[in-house]
């Protein structure tokens, strides 16, 4: 052997071996840090539960979230929790992706290359904080200040407000396009001229034999989606022996209509008659039950069923036998909210929906609709009801006129979420300086000076009053599951951090040295309530206690039967809907829908939610053009084909599905697309923002965005653009082949 | 270069018997040298051949690395068309390895004297294929690296391949089949061997000399040599009806409608010796030019081999039809929906190119003067091998577009990664054969010999008529 | 602890789970919660479009009529773990096999991907890796430990949270007690929001689910194959008896 | 001593053999050698006894078992229930036992053969390159004292190449 | 030429497999020469410091604080100790390298097997007689089965069972 093989031969064989089988001869290394001191309650490779508030949309659902050697690994649903009772949405589940996104600030920046150059430089957080603290001691008058407000946590609005108040600036204004597309203005408004109190209604789902929705979505993004969802999931099969049954009025068979037993297609902006119809026919025919309906007949006094059944180009027949099965059940409750919320006569018509209740009598009667609870303590306050658009509008009228110096902006993201019409891009290149609280860099972020990105809600303290919220006074607590990933920084801090710099009243105000005893300070108002689920001896025992349940909620369910206004004493008003755009030159209506997974857009920067289908369309990643069959075979249009939308305001492209569940003379298009900025996942979509098109007009009766009533015309660009569908289009609308 | 023959070959009518015993005026040494000449001088055109071949080759195996390192996406598969191209392709070569044994065994068993100028190519053609077909199986996998997980051995993990799964009984038939036809071309090759060392030098001289394991002719070899050629050719054909069995119930033994069938077995045997005879014709009439072997590739033999591929065809369109039309009268949902997506919907055109391709032959074949004319043979059988790629390509691609749940129907789109291999395999198929036919003699020589010993020209009345011995 | 602290092992179960098609809302929260428990890839719009996305759980929709009179289904689907699973013979290395619980396994890191099961299963609801997934940083934080994450080449399914069985398995183990009915919840059960889905033990007969399973409304999907899924359907728009 | 004569027609080698026995010449110190296969008997000489169908047999035989191991046994080594099938079903066991049988089958014969002719051997041995273009050869054994009376046997059946046969490295 | 051909796959086959055992088996480097021998001579129990073995998954390695706990007094003027002290000191964690260890796709839980009645010595070998900890056992599937098979009758069917350990 050694004849034949030189040593230089055997170490080349060698070598050779060592990596034929890839094994170098280092010694392996994985390495294991532990602890240098161990927090208390973790266990190595154990999973630590940590109850906090989803922060997805504004209902305020309890969670609890699982974390293994301190990184977040899933969110549940907080079993105990009155509102969702465990249960969770796809945006709540995808709450994750906002926290390891790895799109998000990772520390303060101030815009080097001027606003809208996207050229960022890192800044240093005191300087930040001085930086605004300068601005804000050096604006002539307080009036010149704006906070533009969207989904926000209780506690931060509070700190917000008080700091406002404090340097005399007006509270600030609050708008965003999901509050707008559930019509959650108009409801409490509703509210007040009904109820006379601006808390939304809370409608007793699980409890009622019938359910006419009209326009809400109650099982998608509507209010409080998983409470709702929740409920009917009881309504359907959760009684032995009785079924619930639920019918949506809607021009668009959403998937809560697909839920429900009967979709009435009813015409844009008739709504309102329907329900006046029915509710007409109801006094007359002395139908159901229940109380003696004499006094609810001046309400329809100047109704005519023809008419309005014209109006509503439904049937009398068809009206009667709904007006029957609504009035025959034990328990009915007719619910207001979303596109009828969203069109010009969007008061009256959901004034007529919730005379329905009144008239079945189910007005603050199990199974029909009550009102949620107040915050259970001063200190606790839920966030005032969105402003209106006509207040947003004001606020852009004074932007343009040079009127505002500073604009902060939190939890908004107006250059995306109004419609462009309103003119919000030119207004804000008017202010000389803009702050943004946001953790992306968004649309609205792009043109701003300074960002101050906020925490994530799975990093950051603080507590959200839910509303409409539960059957009973909820309190959802905030607490930081991980510790935070980047040198990011709760605004509230920043508030007070503001605050001590700005000194005098504003540090008066605004005592407290950080968020969390700020907290503290607050959430003991709760401890000793008679109420509450648990309770301890000392302040500090009931923090605990307030951290691991989760928030604090009263014990047992408490309704709150409204008082009726004398609303109940007049006619109803009956006003007809009024569309941008003429009826010849522009044929369709355009119904923008909140999407079940991006809401208002939101979601779009969260891969899961982008992959997640559409579940009527079952498209991913996209966005697209809702075409009744027949008119889409009118116009030549087929699945895929690139159309183009065009309203009086504006246009925009997008592949055509052909929707069999759809009024000829409406087409829908989903909300959360289109983002220009919001970081990759978003911007990877080929879509675009529905608002492009709608017109910035309101319901005289309330101010309210009429985001309803905006005609459109289609016409077929010849291009295609593949969707990803779930769905095989060659198997399409079959279920058996029998 | 030989000069391009079109005129159809002088058929038996047209001339003296003797023509048919041209050999028998020639001496051994002669055929020897007629075998070994064209096989030693390679004219520039070869080297054109080979080189664009190799090119082809490595090009695939490119497209291979590429598939290896991205993962099968690079491919056009998709949900629910899990299995494409790659399955179709091994599907058909399998095929195509079917005519080897189908000549040389069949008919060496029938003792039908036209295979012999025709039995080593067949042969070759059968190893070779099953070479390309035997790389499927690892193309197609997910984590290549990890195959030999489905090879039976000890382990520490006790861990056993499944040999429930159909693709076990294909991996090993198939290696059984390769064995078993590479040995077989051997064994029958050895003399020939023996020959070429007596009349070569060079790396050549060496090459057949070890080859020829030391052959001299002694009697006892010559016995032992016919024996054992005659166990083979029984063995051999249980195998080769079993592979192609087993190729079919991968599919059958699915529960995806249109694989599901009963007469699929026999239905892809019979297929694959269509196809495999049809391929046969076409490479001897290519061969028999390129290599100038017009003496032993005579009329007779593309005329019997001819009518072999006609009565195949036929049988062929017995089985499809048998299948066919059990499948039209149950009229069971999804394969209503597949054979109408056939016969009028997107898959019509493959559909049709199917049946043309391997019915318009059928026709044809019938014709002596076809089965007899080079280039019109060619042109029918090449059209087969057409026909029977697409009917793989229907029967794997065309039914996984459609299942019992229409939600989940799909489509497929071929990429430029598949198509790079599948071409490989047919490059690397022709590469194989070129040089096999270089330096291996394509006629095997002492069968020849061994015919030409047995013939004698007999007179009957105004006849002359070759007359074969009775002897064994 | 004794030798022999493990009082479930002599039960024999059988895991299935009830969905309630007249709960069945399309909602989704199933989907994401599937996505974030078992590391599910996400593929990206190209990929997605050509019918390669990884969901283990999807919602069929289903239409029915013309237009006024039309409606739509919602019929959640995932792997149907059938007892006599079309996909578990045809896999040449026994990456797929059928547990004692009644599970159609798949172990990842024995799949060789020869795509056989894909090919086999009637429901079409094994995914594969076409690619390695991608998990751009930190999303890689968001990984769950207790699910292998499956890199290209290897096809998974719906599992029923394995490792959420097995961990309440042991948990409860550790307390010297077999898991109550209706504890065990693979993920999307925990958030289904209508409490569509249900999971439990069929050989349990006081179980929810096997109760549900006896329910006149209850089916099967894909009956005539005779794959004796583990997944049961309950029939919507009736009122249950 | 050896000799060695090369002849054109079989049926010359033929009567030669005949002589050969006549002048006492036993069969094994005949040999043979062809480039064609003679028929059976055609230059009169009876057949030797063959072991290749045994060995055949015997590796069917070995196969089998192989192929049942596979099928029946390994199943229970590690017991992996599938489809709701039993570990071992009939199908699938006949298919693998039957290819492993067969080609057990196919490798016996070959190395059967290869055993029998005691191949590969390239050592030199008697042998003529002309053999392959058709002459016959015969190689015979005989006492020196006969050499002369065999030479002349061998011209007069005219055969050529008469002599010493070389050894040549195959 | 053949024999050298041979002669070089017989050692590359060679070289790979002793390469492979000897690997194994190795004991890594590690950031302190940390000795389990005097430690457990000193009568500290396993579950001592890798406490979390009992409730979890993991046994887990004591935290910088619990070494502290001792060493601010014990052996301080030991070099490795002063190692110890330098992480404590700039609040660092010990890149301690893993001993043993199984891949991704294994599911292993100290807890289940301590409740089966398992000891540490089973699988680590005597730790409390290494001076350097190194794995004794090269923990591979066919280990696993070989102890999970001998396991009584009517576990052995769910112990055998892939998902048991594959996740």
């Amino acid at each position: 052997m050694h004849k034949t093989l030189t040593r230089r031969e055997f170490l080349a064989i060698a070598a050779g071996a060592t990596a034929a089988t890839g094994l170098a001869p280092r010694i392996r290394n994985i390495v294991i840090e532990p602890f240098v001191r161990p927090p208390e309650e973790l266990l190595p490779g154990q999973a630590t539960w940590y109850a906090s508030t989803c922060r997805q949309c504004p209902a305020g659902c309890g969670i609890i979230v699982r974390t293994i050697g301190g990184r977040a690994k899933k969110i549940e649903g907080n079993p105990l929790h009155p509102l969702n009772r465990g249960k969770l949405c796809a945006r709540g589940q995808a709450g994750l992706q906002v926290l390891y996104n790895p799109d998000r600030l990772k520390n303060a920046v101030r815009q080097s290359g001027g606003r809208g150059s996207r050229r960022f430089e890192p800044l240093y957080w005191p300087d930040a904080l001085d930086l605004l603290g300068d601005k804000i001691a050096t604006i002539s008058s307080a009036g010149r200040l704006a906070f533009f407000g969207g989904l926000m946590p209780s506690h931060t609005y509070r700190l917000a407000a008080l700091l406002l108040e404090a340097i005399g600036a007006a509270p600030p204004i609050l708008y965003d396009l999901q509050s707008a597309l559930e019509g959650r203005s108009v409801a409490s408004q509703l509210s007040r001229v009904f109820f006379g109190s601006p808390d939304l209604p809370v409608y007793d789902l699980s409890h009622s034999d019938v359910v006419f929705s009209f326009g809400a979505n109650l099982l998608e993004t509507w209010m409080s989606p998983v409470a709702q969802s929740f409920a009917y999931g009881a309504m359907r099969q959760g009684r032995r022996g009785s079924r619930g049954l639920l019918v949506q009025f809607e021009p668009r068979l959403s998937s809560t209509a697909a839920s429900a037993d009967e979709w009435i297609p009813v015409r844009p902006g008739s709504e309102g008659f329907v329900a006046l119809a029915m509710g007409r026919i109801i006094v007359e025919e002395r139908l159901g039950h229940v109380g003696s309906h004499r006094s609810q007949a001046v309400l329809y006094q100047n109704v005519d069923v023809r008419e309005m059944s014209a109006a509503s180009d439904l049937p009398v027949e068809t009206l009667r036998r709904l007006a029957r099965a609504f009035a025959d059940a034990d328990r009915a409750v007719a619910i207001p909210g979303g596109y009828l919320a969203g069109q010009r006569n969007g008061f009256s018509s959901m004034l007529a929906v919730q005379a329905l209740n009144l008239v079945v009598a189910q007005v603050g009667r199990q199974g029909g609709v009550f009102l949620s609870n107040p915050e259970p303590a001063p200190g606790l306050k839920k966030i005032p009801p969105v402003n209106t658009f006509d207040e947003v509008m004001d606020l852009i009228r004074r932007m343009k006129a040079g009127e505002i110096d500073l604009l902060l902006i939190y939890g908004a993201n107006p250059m995306y979420e109004l419609p462009a019409a309103a003119g919000f891009a030119d207004a804000i290149a008017r202010v000389p300086f803009v702050v943004s609280f946001s953790s992306f860099i968004d649309e609205t972020a792009v043109w701003a000076d300074l960002i101050l990105p906020d925490h994530t809600y799975l990093e950051s303290w603080g507590y959200q009053v839910p509303s409409p919220g539960a059957d009973r006074p909820v309190v959802s607590s905030q607490q930081p599951v991980v510790r935070p990933l980047y040198d990011t920084n709760p605004t509230g801090e920043v508030l007070l951090g503001l605050a001590a710099r700005l000194g005098g009243k504003p540090a008066e105000a605004l005592p407290w040295q950080d968020e969390a005893s700020f907290l503290q300070e607050t959430v003991v108002e709760l401890l000793g309530s008679s109420l509450g689920a648990y309770d301890a001896r000392t302040p500090a025992g009931f923090w605990a206690l307030w951290r691991q349940h989760g928030g604090w909620w009263s014990e047992k369910p408490i309704s709150r039967e409204p008082e009726l206004t004398d609303v109940a004493q007049k006619a109803l008003p009956i006003s007809d809907p009024l569309f941008e755009g003429d009826s010849q030159e522009y044929p369709l209506h355009l119904y923008p829908y909140s999407s079940i997974t991006l809401t208002d857009g939101r979601g779009a920067n969260l891969p899961w939610l982008q992959e997640t289908p559409d579940p009527m369309t079952t498209v991913q990643w996209g966005m697209w053009v809702e075409i009744n069959p027949n008119t889409a075979s009118s116009l030549g249009i087929d699945d895929n084909d690139i159309v183009q939308v065009e309203s009086p305001h504006g246009s925009l492209e997008a592949p055509a599905v052909i929707y069999a569940g759809i009024r000829p003379d409406t087409v829908a298009i989903p909300v959360g697309q289109g983002h220009h900025d919001y970081g990759r996942f978003a911007q990877a979509v080929t879509g675009s923002n529905p608002m492009a098109l709608v017109a910035p007009v309101t319901d005289p009766d309330t101010g309210a965005l009429s985001w309803g009533a905006t005609r459109v015309r289609l016409k077929s660009t010849g291009r295609k653009q593949i969707l990803a569908r779930l769905e095989s289009l060659d198997g399409k609308g079959r279920e058996s082949l029998g | 270069m030989p000069e391009p023959d079109h005129s159809p070959l002088d058929t038996p009518q047209s001339t003296p018997y003797d023509e048919r015993l041209l050999l028998a005026q020639r001496t051994d040494a002669e055929i020897n040298q007629a075998v070994l000449q064209p096989m030693m001088q390679t004219g520039m055109g070869f080297w054109v051949l080979v080189g664009f071949l190799s090119l082809v080759v490595v090009w695939g195996l490119y497209a291979w690395g590429f598939l290896v390192y991205w993962g099968i996406g690079v491919t056009g598969k998709n949900r629910p068309v899990y299995w494409t191209l790659f399955i179709t392709t091994f599907v058909f070569w399998v095929g195509i390895s079917h005519a080897g044994t189908m000549i040389s065994a069949v008919l060496r068993l029938l003792k039908a004297d036209w295979r012999r100028p025709i039995t080593r190519g067949a042969e070759a053609m059968t190893a070779f294929a099953l070479m390309m077909a035997a790389l499927y199986p690892l193309i197609h996998l997910g984590r290549v690296w990890k195959f030999y997980w489905m090879i039976p051995y000890p382990n520490n993990r006790l861990m056993w391949p499944n040999f429930q799964s159909p693709l076990m009984w294909d991996m090993v038939a198939i290696f059984t089949y390769l064995i078993g036809s590479s040995l077989y071309l051997y064994l029958a090759l050895i003399p020939d061997m023996a020959m070429g060392r007596d009349h070569t030098n060079g790396w050549r001289y060496r090459l057949y000399r070890a080859l020829a394991l030391g052959w001299r002719g002694t009697e006892g070899e010559w016995h032992k040599l016919h024996r054992a050629l005659g166990i083979f050719s029984v063995a051999i054909i249980p195998i080769f009806l079993s592979v192609h069995s087993i190729v079919s119930w991968d599919f059958a033994v699915t529960i995806q409608p249109r694989w599901h069938s009963t007469i699929f077995a026999p239905y892809f045997v019979i297929g694959a010796v269509y196809s495999g005879l049809s391929a046969l014709a076409s490479i001897l009439v290519v061969v028999r030019r390129g290599m100038r072997l017009q003496e032993f590739l005579r009329a007779e033999h593309f005329n019997a081999l001819g009518k072999l591929v006609l009565v195949a065809g036929m049988a062929w369109v017995y089985f499809w039809f048998a299948g066919f039309i059990v499948e039209w009268y149950g009229n069971e949902p999804v394969v209503r929906e597949l054979i109408h997506e056939e016969v009028a919907g997107r898959l019509s055109p493959l559909f049709y190119l199917q049946m043309s391709a391997n019915l318009i032959p059928i026709v044809l074949l019938v014709f002596k003067r076809i089965r007899t004319t080079p280039a019109l043979l060619l042109a029918a059988t090449l059209l087969v091998n057409i026909g029977m790629f697409t009917e793989r390509a229907l029967i794997v691609i065309g039914s996984l577009q459609r299942n019992d749940l229409p939600f989940n129907w799909g489509t497929y789109r071929p990429t430029w990664v598949e198509i790079s291999i599948v071409a490989m395999t047919f490059a690397g198929f022709a590469l194989l054969y070129t040089l096999f036919s270089r330096v291996i003699p394509f006629v095997p020589v002492w069968e020849i010999k061994e015919g030409r010993l047995r013939y004698t020209v007999r007179r009957i009345g105004r006849l002359l008529v070759p007359t074969a011995a009775e002897i064994d | 602890m004794a030798k022999d602290a493990n009082p479930s092992a002599e039960i024999h179960r059988r895991w299935v789970l009830v969905v309630d098609l007249d709960r069945c809302t399309g909602c989704q929260a199933c989907v994401v919660a599937c996505h974030a428990e078992n590391n599910v890839p996400v593929v990206g719009e190209k990929q997605a479009a050509y019918g390669r996305w990884m969901h283990w759980i999807i919602i069929q929709r289903y239409w029915e009529g013309e237009y006024p009179n039309v409606k739509a289904r919602f019929m959640p689907v995932m792997c149907q773990q059938c007892t006599e699973a079309p996909c578990e013979p045809v896999c040449p290395v026994f990456a797929t096999y059928h547990s004692e619980e009644g599970l159609n396994a798949q172990i990842y890191n024995r799949c060789i991907g020869t795509r056989f099961c894909g090919s086999a299963c009637p429901y079409k609801v094994r995914t594969y890796n076409w690619f390695r997934p991608e998990f751009p940083e930190p999303l890689t934080e968001q990984l769950n430990p207790d699910v292998t994450v499956r890199t290209r080449g290897i096809m998974e399914k719906c599992t029923f949270c394995i490792q959420r069985i097995r961990r309440t398995e042991i948990d409860s183990q550790a307390e010297g007690r077999i898991p109550a009915d209706g504890e065990i919840q693979p993920a999307c059960v925990q958030t289904c929001p209508t409490n569509t889905l249900l999971f439990g033990d069929l050989n349990d007969p006081d179980s929810r689910a096997s109760q549900l399973a006896r329910s006149h409304r209850s089916f099967r999907l894909l009956p005539e194959l005779g794959t004796d899924p583990g997944v049961i359907y309950l029939k919507g728009g009736e009122t249950n008896a | 001593m050896t000799l060695m004569a090369l002849f054109h027609e079989s049926t010359d080698t033929a009567e030669v053999i005949d002589e050969l026995h006549n002048l006492g010449i036993p069969d094994h110190q005949i040999v043979v050698i062809t480039g064609v296969p003679y028929p059976e008997g055609a230059l009169g000489r009876q057949r030797e006894w063959l072991t290749l169908p045994y060995i055949v047999l015997a590796g069917a035989a070995a196969g089998m078992l192989f192929g049942l191991f596979l099928a029946v046994i390994t199943p229970h080594l590690y017991r992996l229930d599938v489809g709701g099938h039993p570990p071992v079903g009939f199908p699938p066991a006949a298919v693998i036992i039957f290819i492993f049988t067969m080609m057990a089958t196919i490798v016996s014969t070959f190395l059967g053969v290869l055993w029998e002719m005691n191949f590969p051997r390239f050592g030199p041995a008697p042998y003529h390159g002309l053999v392959t273009d058709g002459h016959l050869a015969v190689i015979v054994d005989i006492p020196s004292q006969l050499e002369e009376q065999v030479k002349q046997m061998l011209e007069s059946h005219h055969a050529h190449h008469i002599g010493e046969p070389e050894w040549m490295a195959l | 030429m053949i024999r050298r051909l041979l002669l070089s796959f017989f050692i590359l086959i060679l070289g790979a497999v002793l390469l492979t055992r000897a690997k194994a088996l190795a004991a890594p480097r590690q950031p302190i020469a940390y000795n389990h021998k005097t430690h457990v001579q000193a009568g500290i129990q396993c579950l001592f410091c890798h406490s979390s073995a009992l409730r979890s998954d993991i046994a887990g390695v004591p935290s910088v604080q619990k070494c502290m706990g001792c060493h601010t007094l014990i052996a301080t003027d030991k070099q490795a100790v002063q190692v110890l002290t330098g992480y404590w000191e700039r609040d660092e964690p010990i890149p301690w390298v893993r001993v043993n260890w199984q891949p991704e796709f294994v599911y292993f839980s100290h807890q289940a097997h301590l409740l089966a009645g398992e000891n540490c010595e089973t699988c680590h070998g005597d730790v409390g007689r290494m001076t350097v900890t190194r794995p004794v056992l090269k923990m591979d599937m066919g280990w696993c089965l070989d102890c999970h098979v001998k396991q009584p009758e009517n576990k052995v069917a769910r112990l055998a069972d892939c998902l048991t350990c594959h996740k």
